[in-house]
């Protein structure tokens, strides 16, 4: 047997999962702004467009009520529709269908009808898009229940995690890492870029993934925040400081018994995150250690995310409210004091 | 029976419904109003006097045809034949409702139907698109309707979906019922002009004002863009005018109308006259009339009845239905 | 000296600080829904469309983005808007208006502008309206950075706090509590209708009060929660559980202080919130404990909230999705034991 | 100087700005073009060949009058007389821009002017009328100007807006800016109709479209509206057909475009035009024309040089002016 490495970026990645799902079931469509020829401005649906035609991949108007609420009325009636948001920042136009609808549909029809849409969407700042192209914001679609939260750390995750939100019967948002999707033309990490296998395959949602053992403290993390605290991790190492990551990947449905396990483990948790900081996703890891693991804690928890400000244009202001991996190791030296 | 017949049979019932749960809604409110008493508690909005929107356009319907509806959803829910027994123990939050109880009064779906409503205004035009939308990549020539109020006409949903139909040419019918109010808001004072149904120019589609809440007319006017719909030709839009016999939620005391002006509707109830033309083409006889009533007033008791005796959810059942 | 004691509905107490601050600067206009003859479907506005006309309490379409935006428009050229999305829960429709622009403006323009808008609005269920108009959501409007939020519970508070967020140069969001206005054909908490001075006072932004003070544990909560918790205080003293209450006032900013303080003194926590439990309020409030108070806590900290499920219909289901003075007061003698 | 020739001037102005930014922001990203990289990082969207819009309007404006503009902002700016060197230094991100670096290119903010942008498609809409409410209620007889793209004509907000603004008979002037593509999506496959201007119909207002990207029908077409407005007349609808010379953004492939499309539109350029008409009305002198050149030259370079020595913001500046 032999093993080749498929190396993917995390675009390519999901726009596999994507075709593959797509010509597996006829009702699987994809819509969204230039998401036909220009294939995704984040190319996340390239090459769909050749491959299935302007029928199952369609450009909109910049009408996001609209085309996010036809989602909930197609796939109501038996469409599969993947739809894509452009970047996250711009759900406030859209964001009734998406919460009070597409969300909530299942429960307030006491389950009698299933909306199986994927809203997929980009996230991310570092390359000084400003405070309206920049946002991570998961922790508010978290909040709200009736939607899935994906958010995928690297290409392997991103195909496995694609295909299974395709095929689950819910509203799942999906959200890709500007800065992981390896893009050419925007920075992108390495380490997003691995081994992806061809054929398809699923990633269950709701189980973190153990990104390396340790044991003096743990990284709670997710998307972009991963590579960086594994770079720390293998820096640290060196220190001699023995660093866990955990990547949540999925928010909702939440794995609290992986946080709940590595802090029993290591007893120190620094919870590390791109979005803003307060009433949000570092909040509600905290929380939980705060309810199941108190005990096991030998320091406080800290969090690393965005310090609540707007995302800043320039260079050196942007840079400094997004967490760096030397933030991230100062922050686990002093918690290891 | 014939077609006229049975519009006015759908209107009997939709009104009978709406007077009796205009009754429900009060028991355990008095002497004092509150939202929260009684076996129907909640908001409730009523839409007697509105009854030829919901008929004359669902008349032309079927069943794998959609409607979306509004926060004001009775009568188009009875006329898209929801499940009355089931719709009734869904107001009254029983465990035999469409939802189990989870939904309410402004949140009825009947999937069997393709029934679905809404209490966020302007929400009911996006769903419709996209199931148009299924329908054509289907090739199946089913047709959506999207009903809401004169007030939604000024939401940004109306007009992005509007354009979105008419641009993937989505076989939709957009339906304005014009009862001149929304809550206490008249339609001159919100809407820079006088009947929505011009609006339509803005997309390239047609547009029709129905004046006189006349079933008839409506009928008409409805089969024409539904045919054009089914035919592949793309959406159309309607303006109706029509009238609210009660307040805009029940306990409303509308201070805001003029003096007079709730007569004056009341006066033109759309039923009698309507009763009326079918006894002058003789399509209808006092006695079959009588019987209509009698039938009408037994279902809505029975769906009543059912409701009355289904029994209430579990508490903890709240947890279940948030995911499939 | 003679004290006469002026009881006030909150709903009364809010449009009298309305009223007063017209009358104080002819820049204050209200704009909304049905705010003119109608008084406010929840009577916000009662009496100031008879008082100012209709030049100044202003009718608005069913327009949420125009209406909301124009507030932003308005406000940079001098006007202080008092604008009410008349149901939190309609967010959806209005957001992109909200938080990317209202919310941003001022630090997107380095301080150069400033928009000094009150969006007020009506939060909260228990009277059967279902999963559209029951909701209070402030987690979400307090995790994305730029907006003020205020959440009285009691008519004393709601009268002072309306002053302030009228005379503050930043968006404020006023959330008031359907349950606590005192309306008459909507049940309310007659614990929210107190002395209201008549004239024009303010309340500071960012300092909770302290509802009562005790010594075995402590509730932190906000809004219509704040009776309930002093309800069961009152009840548990009776059983000699001494209970202290933190009524947080707003959630940005948040009196951090007094959430450790109150934390360092009773060495217990119940956090109470009528928002949805994760990614929120009772997420944040428990984070704080984690990283500032972890070694004061005696017992794990309990957050009770909306359960992550839509709010139900049937008053069964809603019954059990909000917390009560019972589970409160359950949970109050678990965590003593 | 002649009203013509500023405008000329007022177009070379703008053309030069945005070609040197164009290769301003080249600066430090070849050979691979990265987004993040040299001394203007980020998106840039430049709006050569949409001269005409930006100063055929806006040269009717006072200061006090106020315009708010889209994504692709700076003919705009410029027109509106925004400090060109704090404009450039926040392109730049530098302490000295118009909001020290925390705005960037699509966040320009000069009340000064009373000019304001957003990255938002349709966010310009809104704020306009709000800023026309303030102007009415004082008595002032100021306008707002609300600028966008065809793109954004398909939003709620323009629905929303253009129906607010009529319906308070708000003085606001709704323009649209014509050039074919939102992003890669040509106008025909996203809009009903082939003109926005005949959406004012659904407000009852006057809607106008200017074809031909020609500055002195714009200028004479907005000096119509913007009396109206200044006359308590209420809104208008302008939509004006223009032409984008470089991508959506810089590094757009422009791979949507048909061959030699871009062609057409670069062979129509709006200022050799104009300075032909000029001369032949005998208004510019061909030595004019090189002054002018050498001016609007200057004045680039200058804002530029401001920019580039401007020092940058320090990192921990991010985390003020939340709040006032
Ligand atoms: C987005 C949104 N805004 C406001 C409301 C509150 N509201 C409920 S019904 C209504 C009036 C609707 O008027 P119209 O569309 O004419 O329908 P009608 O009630 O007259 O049938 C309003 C403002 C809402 N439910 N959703
Ligand atoms: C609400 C929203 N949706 C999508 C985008 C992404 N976007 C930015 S510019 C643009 C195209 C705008 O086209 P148009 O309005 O015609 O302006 P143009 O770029 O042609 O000047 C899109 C889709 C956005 N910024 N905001
Ligand atoms: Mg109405
Ligand atoms: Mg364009």
């Amino acid at each position: 047997m032999t093993t080749t490495i498929r190396k993917l970026t995390m675009a390519r990645a999901i726009s596999e999962a994507i075709a593959q799902e797509m010509a597996r079931d006829p009702n699987v469509l994809v819509w969204g702004e230039d998401v036909g020829v220009y294939g995704g401005i984040f190319g996340a649906t390239q090459g769909l467009y050749q491959k299935f035609g302007q029928d199952r991949v369609i450009d909109t108007p910049i009408s996001e009520s609209a085309f996010i609420g036809a989602a909930i009325g197609a796939s109501a009636e038996g469409l599969r529709p993947i739809v894509e948001l452009m970047f996250v920042d711009f759900f406030g136009v859209a964001m009734d269908q998406i919460y009070n609808h597409l969300a909530k549909n299942h429960y307030m029809s006491g389950g009698s009808v299933t909306l199986p849409v994927v809203l997929m969407t980009a996230i991310g700042g570092g390359y000084s898009d400003a405070a309206q192209h920049s946002q991570t914001l998961y922790s508010l679609f978290a909040h709200v229940p009736g939607l899935k939260i994906v958010v995928p750390s690297n290409a392997y995750d991103a195909k496995g995690l694609m295909t299974t939100a395709i095929r689950d019967n819910n509203p799942v948002m999906y959200f890709f890492h500007k800065g992981l999707l390896g893009l050419g033309w925007m920075p992108s990490d390495d380490w997003a870029e691995v081994h992806v296998p061809e054929e398809a395959y699923t990633i269950p949602f709701g189980q973190a993934a153990n990104i390396g053992e340790g044991t003096d403290i743990s990284i709670i993390t997710i998307g972009a925040m991963v590579p960086k605290a594994s770079k720390v991790r293998e820096q640290l190492r060196q220190e001699g400081i023995s660093v866990e990551v955990l990547d949540l990947r999925t928010l909702v449905p939440l794995d609290k018994q992986a946080i709940i396990q590595t802090a029993k483990k290591t007893h120190r948790v620094l919870i590390v995150d791109e979005d803003y900081r307060s009433f949000g996703m570092s909040g509600e890891v905290a929380a939980i250690l705060a309810e199941d693991a108190l005990d096991y804690l030998e320091c406080p928890v800290r969090r690393l995310a965005i310090p609540d400000v707007p995302i800043p244009y320039s260079r050196p202001l942007e840079q400094f409210t997004i967490p760096s991996t030397t933030r991230i190791a100062d922050t686990v030296r002093a918690m290891m004091d | 029976m014939d077609a006229p017949v049975e519009m006015y049979r759908m209107m009997c019932l939709i009104r009978q419904y709406e007077n009796r749960m205009a009754e429900v809604y009060a028991e355990g409110k008095s002497p004092l109003f509150s939202i929260a008493a009684g076996p129907v508690p909640g908001e409730m909005h009523l839409a007697a006097g509105q009854e030829p929107v919901a008929v004359g356009v669902i008349h032309h319907l079927r069943e794998e045809d959609v409607v979306t509806a509004p926060h004001r959803p009775h009568h188009f829910a009875i006329a898209k034949h929801v499940d009355l027994r089931r719709m009734t123990a869904e107001i009254f939050g029983r465990t035999d409702g469409l939802s189990h109880g989870k939904g309410g009064h402004m949140h009825l779906f009947d999937p069997r139907v393709h029934f679905s409503c809404s209490g966020i205004v302007g929400a009911s035009f996006p769903p419709a698109v996209g199931a148009a939308l299924a329908f054509r990549h289907r090739g199946q020539d089913h047709v959506a309707v999207a009903f809401a109020g004169e007030g939604a006409a000024n939401q940004g949903t109306f007009h992005e979906s509007l354009n979105l139909a008419a641009t993937w040419k989505a076989p939709v019918i957009f339906v304005i019922e014009d009862n001149h109010y929304a809550i206490s808001v008249a339609k001159d004072t919100s809407t820079a002009i006088a009947k929505n149904s011009d609006r339509a120019g803005a997309y390239g589609i047609p547009g029709v004002f129905i004046r006189g809440n006349d079933v008839l007319a409506i009928s008409e006017a409805a089969s024409e863009a539904i045919a054009r719909a089914r035919a592949g030709k793309g959406p159309s839009l309607l303006e109706i005018e029509t009238t609210r016999f009660f307040g805009h939620f029940q306990g409303d005391a509308e201070a805001y109308l003029h003096p007079g002006e709730k007569d004056t509707w009341r006066a033109l109830d759309p039923i009698p006259r309507f009763r009326d033309s079918l006894f002058a083409q003789r399509l209808l006889t006092a006695d079959q009339d009588v019987a209509i009533q009698q039938e009408v007033a037994e279902l809505v008791e029975d769906a009543i009845a059912f409701a009355r005796e289904s029994p209430e959810p579990q508490p903890a059942d709240a947890l279940t239905d948030v995911f499939a």
